[in-house]
């Protein structure tokens, strides 16, 4: 069994209007610092074992479903479970 | 009796919840800009629903972060009534004044339409004016409504009496037991998805929940006539 | 990618036709030439190739256009400003447009639908209005293949999710499902709004010295040269050559709306524009133009969400969400304190000339410098030749044929089960149709019924388009749509007072599709003469084609009617049992 | 300047519907595989230097803001940018 770990977020040239308001309310609240927020999704999905490959099943399920591959990239981690 | 009507960056039903009270209520009611720090003068606050800071992160909290709100726990701290419907809720929930936190719909989309509720408690000042079982039609819009609280918490608010409105026979957003309403142990500050506002005048969407904004004014009335 | 930091001199624009990249030809290089007295850099290529794309200039559709009636005595506002505008008495009167976003919605059906719907708000709200309702046309192809549940799902999710954050109800629509809009989508959007005659702005850059000022959200790299993709056909690579999509923040444009509406007030106000297609530059060259006058701007000073972003680029950005407007000299603080109220950027980036001349500052150097006019009013105008299409005559000469029913359940039942007749519930009940409680009739019935608060008129409104009619004749066709609407108007209460359209429809260039937009307008201006229902605004979405096939010719008629009291709304429901059932009509 | 990257999920005992319908519809189109799907946030902040201790800002901003600790946990990592 696997447990992979996707990672999904707007590419770089697409506006991300809810973390800009995140990061203008942090700002407002006291934290200065806070210069850039980005916000996107995080996956965690539970494999069982297989024979198809587990990298060409991840792929195709963040291509077809998991993503919007017009306005977001993901990247992603696999891991034992 | 005066209504204050709080107003967040992205509310959108103020308008509603003032009307509601000037026309319809004929009360005295007037907005106040979530910079604003005192609500001095007023006797209830209503939080209004709509999408503050465009629900963005997660409904309610980037308004509970707003100046209004200390003054909203002060406010809430004296008794006085807060009502919270809709993204007012889910600010009630963020900031604490309620137990509890509103999840997505169960069925993942925004909805809109008017449904039953059923008045699981009348010994409130927002609903004296109700029999108790009485089952009214208010309208609900969101897609955040699916109320979430932990077991402990649940038979607390069972225990206390403090779950006002249930959805009664379909249960649109999958909310625990049914909830559509719920109020502070206190009994000065109630939460609900529904929106009475909506429900003030029988030309757009019935009149079923004046009855509430009423039961504010008589209570309040009620005390003030008695000191 | 036409979006560069090594930018071709003049020269290599006009040796290597660079120009043709963006949509334009020869020969209106050369008249982009001749107005200019030079061979147009860079920038300046990118400004003439915008303001004279279809979805700027009208160029091949201005011809049609012209059939239309667009006066009465009720107009206020006919066609040339962002949205129309009809008086209903009271000193108030009712401002509507209905605009396409198809090609945006096809790439990516959220967000396409999403900034269609923001987009037509903000040509409502920049004419000083406070929108009310919206509507929606829409077209799908059948509810077959994942891609077309995909689109269908997203675009309604999207016009909900703009739409309900806004705070705006979506009270009304239609939606059509044929095979035809598989592989080309139709999203038609239609605002309404609701303003006091004193309060009607205009977009004009008036009077010498005033501050041209940028408001609302920062310029990136998104939609550049949407304007030229909105006026090509979809084809397979189409997706891949995008630049940037651009992301609707319908938060920041409820903050735009309640802003702008708090300015308006202003009499430090002078003009305003929303930057939709062609951004900064159809709001600059076009405020200019119509008030005779010139516009400098800094670009260096305009908000950027980027780096290093050209001046072509600035320019041609469709980025979402923002505004121009002119504000008499010296009293920028003024608005800038509304604005900053609503934590927007409210930033003057230039000023009103006398020249005439659309010019642009960046680091130091002028980039570009062209007449207003040129741009705004010199694109060329074509006529376009017509022929009728073979299949025309043989359908007109088809017998008229009564279907044969044997089993009157099972053909009520199939009927009741395709797409394009079931209940839409599934759909609206994603929409918010209540909010700021005006909605008398809501969805579901014909026309929806606002009241108008503080009196007891209400206004009716509706879209509506039959494009297989309009297929099999144009003309006739045309006039079902506009009757259609007026019937639904009626039902519900109302007297009809005006239409914007929304003329969906395939590859002008093709003769047989130019006869059946010439057609159609033929039969909506009859309609409207007939039924004293003029045509105050709309729109033009041409292209609609995918890899050479195009969509049934689909003039959507957006309609709205004055409800003079509210006893008289009426809805569709029956009302109980024993009432007496009339058919009215042939 | 450092980046900071947020890792927002919800607490187990709390029904994840998103979750439940993208591992429905992965199972419906040939995952059958896919045992469970979790769906979170994940965070990009961008925090200038500042004096002020990053593990302290970090965790205040979650659990004032960025997570209701009601529903949700977290967990983050900080890397220079
Ligand atoms: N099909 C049409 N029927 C009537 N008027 C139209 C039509 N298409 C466009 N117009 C009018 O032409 C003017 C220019 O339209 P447009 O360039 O779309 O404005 P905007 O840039 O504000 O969308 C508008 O006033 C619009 O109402």
């Amino acid at each position: 069994m696997k447990k992979v770990k996707i990672y999904v977020t707007l590419k770089e040239s697409i506006l991300d209007p809810q973390g800009f308001a995140v990061q203008g309310s942090l700002q407002k609240i006291g934290y200065g610092e806070v210069s850039d927020v980005r916000i996107g999704k995080y996956l965690e999905v539970t494999i069982q074992d297989t024979d198809r490959d587990i990298d060409t099943i991840v792929k195709e399920m963040c291509e077809k479903v998991l993503t919007n591959t017009v306005i977001e990239k993901y990247r992603y981690e696999v891991e034992e479970a | 009796m005066k209504f204050a009507v709080l107003v967040f960056p992205g509310s959108n039903c103020d308008i509603d919840m003032f009307h509601a009270i000037k026309d319809e209520l004929g009360e005295k009611v007037e907005y106040v800009w979530h910079t604003a720090t005192s609500l001095d003068g007023f006797d209830g606050a209503l939080v209004p629903g709509g999408f503050s800071y465009g629900d963005y992160l997660r409904c309610g909290a980037m308004a509970n972060q707003s100046n209004i709100m200390s003054a909203l726990k002060e406010f809430a701290a004296q008794g006085k009534p807060v009502l919270g419907v809709c993204n007012g809720f889910q600010i009630l929930t963020e900031a604490g004044l309620l137990p509890g936190a509103l999840i997505r719909n169960k069925n993942l989309k925004f909805m809109c339409r008017t449904v039953q509720l059923k008045v699981e408690n009348n010994n409130t000042l927002f609903t004296n004016g109700y029999e108790e079982g009485e089952v009214i039609n208010i309208p609900i819009a969101h897609g955040e409504g699916n109320y979430y609280c932990d077991d402990e918490t649940l038979a607390s608010l069972q225990a206390n009496n403090q779950i006002v409105f249930t959805y009664e026979g379909e249960n649109p957003n999958g909310s625990l037991a049914d909830i559509a309403g719920i109020i502070n142990k206190e009994g000065n500050v109630l939460g609900m998805m529904p929106h009475p506002e909506r429900a003030a005048n029988e030309i757009v969407g019935g009149a079923d929940g004046l009855k509430l904004f009423k039961s504010i004014v008589k209570q309040w009335r009620e005390q003030h006539v008695n000191n | 990618m036409l979006t560069t930091n090594f930018e071709p001199t003049p020269e290599q624009i006009k040796e290597k036709r660079l120009y043709a990249d963006m949509g334009m030809s020869d020969a209106e290089f050369d008249l982009a030439i001749e107005k200019l007295g030079r061979i147009p850099n860079w920038t300046e290529t990118g400004l003439f190739s915008v303001m004279w794309s279809e979805h700027c200039s009208y160029k091949k559709s201005k011809p049609v256009l012209r059939k239309f009636p667009t006066k009465g005595p009720q107009v206020l506002q006919g066609p040339g400003e962002g949205a129309g505008i009809v008086d209903i008495g009271d000193e108030q009167a009712v401002v509507f447009k209905m605009e396409s976003h198809n090609h945006p919605s096809a790439i990516e059906p959220y967000q396409g639908a999403a900034t269609g719907v923001g987009g037509i708000i903000r040509d409502v709200f920049s004419m000083g209005a406070r929108p009310i309702a919206m509507l929606n046309s829409l077209r799908f192809g059948e509810l077959k293949s994942a891609r077309g549940k995909y689109l269908f799902e997203e675009v309604v999710a999207g016009i909900a999710g703009y739409g309900n954050c806004i705070g705006i109800p979506t009270v009304g629509g239609e939606i059509g499902f044929d095979p035809c809009y598989e592989g080309n989508p139709l999203v038609n959007a239609m605002c309404v709004g609701l303003i006091d005659h004193k309060d009607i702005q205009k977009g004009i850059a008036a009077g010498v010295g005033n501050t041209v000022m940028y408001v609302g959200a920062k310029t990136g790299r998104d939609g550049i040269h949407g304007a030229t993709f909105s006026s090509e056909e979809l084809t397979e690579d189409t997706e891949e050559s995008r630049s940037a999509v651009q992301v609707g923040d319908p938060f920041m444009e409820k903050l735009l709306l309640e802003a702008c509406l708090e300015v308006v007030k202003s009499d430090a106000l002078v003009g305003i524009q929303d930057m939709g297609a062609a951004g900064l530059t159809s709001s600059s060259a076009e405020m200019a133009s119509k008030a005779g006058t010139g516009v400098e701007m800094n670009l260096d000073l305009v908000p950027q969400r980027e780096t290093n972003m050209s001046a072509y680029e600035m320019m041609l950005s469709e980025s979402q969400e923002r505004m121009l407007i002119v504000v008499k000299a010296g009293r920028e603080d003024e608005i800038k304190a509304i604005f900053d109220k609503y934590d927007l950027d409210a930033v003057a980036v230039g000023r009103v000339t006398e020249d005439k001349m659309l010019r642009l500052l960046h680091k130091g150097e002028v980039v570009a410098e062209v007449p207003a006019d040129a741009l705004a009013e010199d694109a060329p105008v074509y006529n376009m030749p017509d022929a009728e299409p073979a299949y025309f005559a043989e359908y007109q000469a088809m017998e008229n044929t009564e279907p044969n029913v044997t089993d009157y359940k099972e053909t009520l039942t199939a009927l009741l089960k395709a797409p394009t007749i079931a209940s839409k519930e599934w759909v609206y009940d994603q929409y918010d149709y209540q909010v700021r409680t005006n909605t008398v009739v809501a969805p579901g019935s014909d026309a929806a019924v606002l009241r108008v608060r503080g009196t007891n008129k209400g206004l009716a409104m509706t879209t509506d388009c039959n494009a297989r009619y309009i297929y099999l004749d144009p003309t006739t066709g045309g006039k079902i749509a506009v009757a259609e609407a007026a019937r639904n108007i009626v039902c519900s209460g109302g007297q009809p007072l005006a239409i914007t359209d929304c003329l969906n429809f395939g590859n002008p260039e093709k003769p047989e599709i130019f006869w059946q937009i010439q057609k159609s307008a033929d039969g909506i201006a009859e309609a409207c003469l007939a039924l004293d229902a003029p045509v105050i605004g709309g729109n033009v979405s041409m292209y609609n084609e995918r890899s050479g096939e195009a969509v049934y010719p689909t003039p959507t008629i957006g309609m709205v009617g004055l409800v003079k009291d509210l006893a008289h709304v009426t809805t569709q429901e029956v009302k109980a049992a024993g009432d007496v059932v009339y058919i009215v009509g042939d």
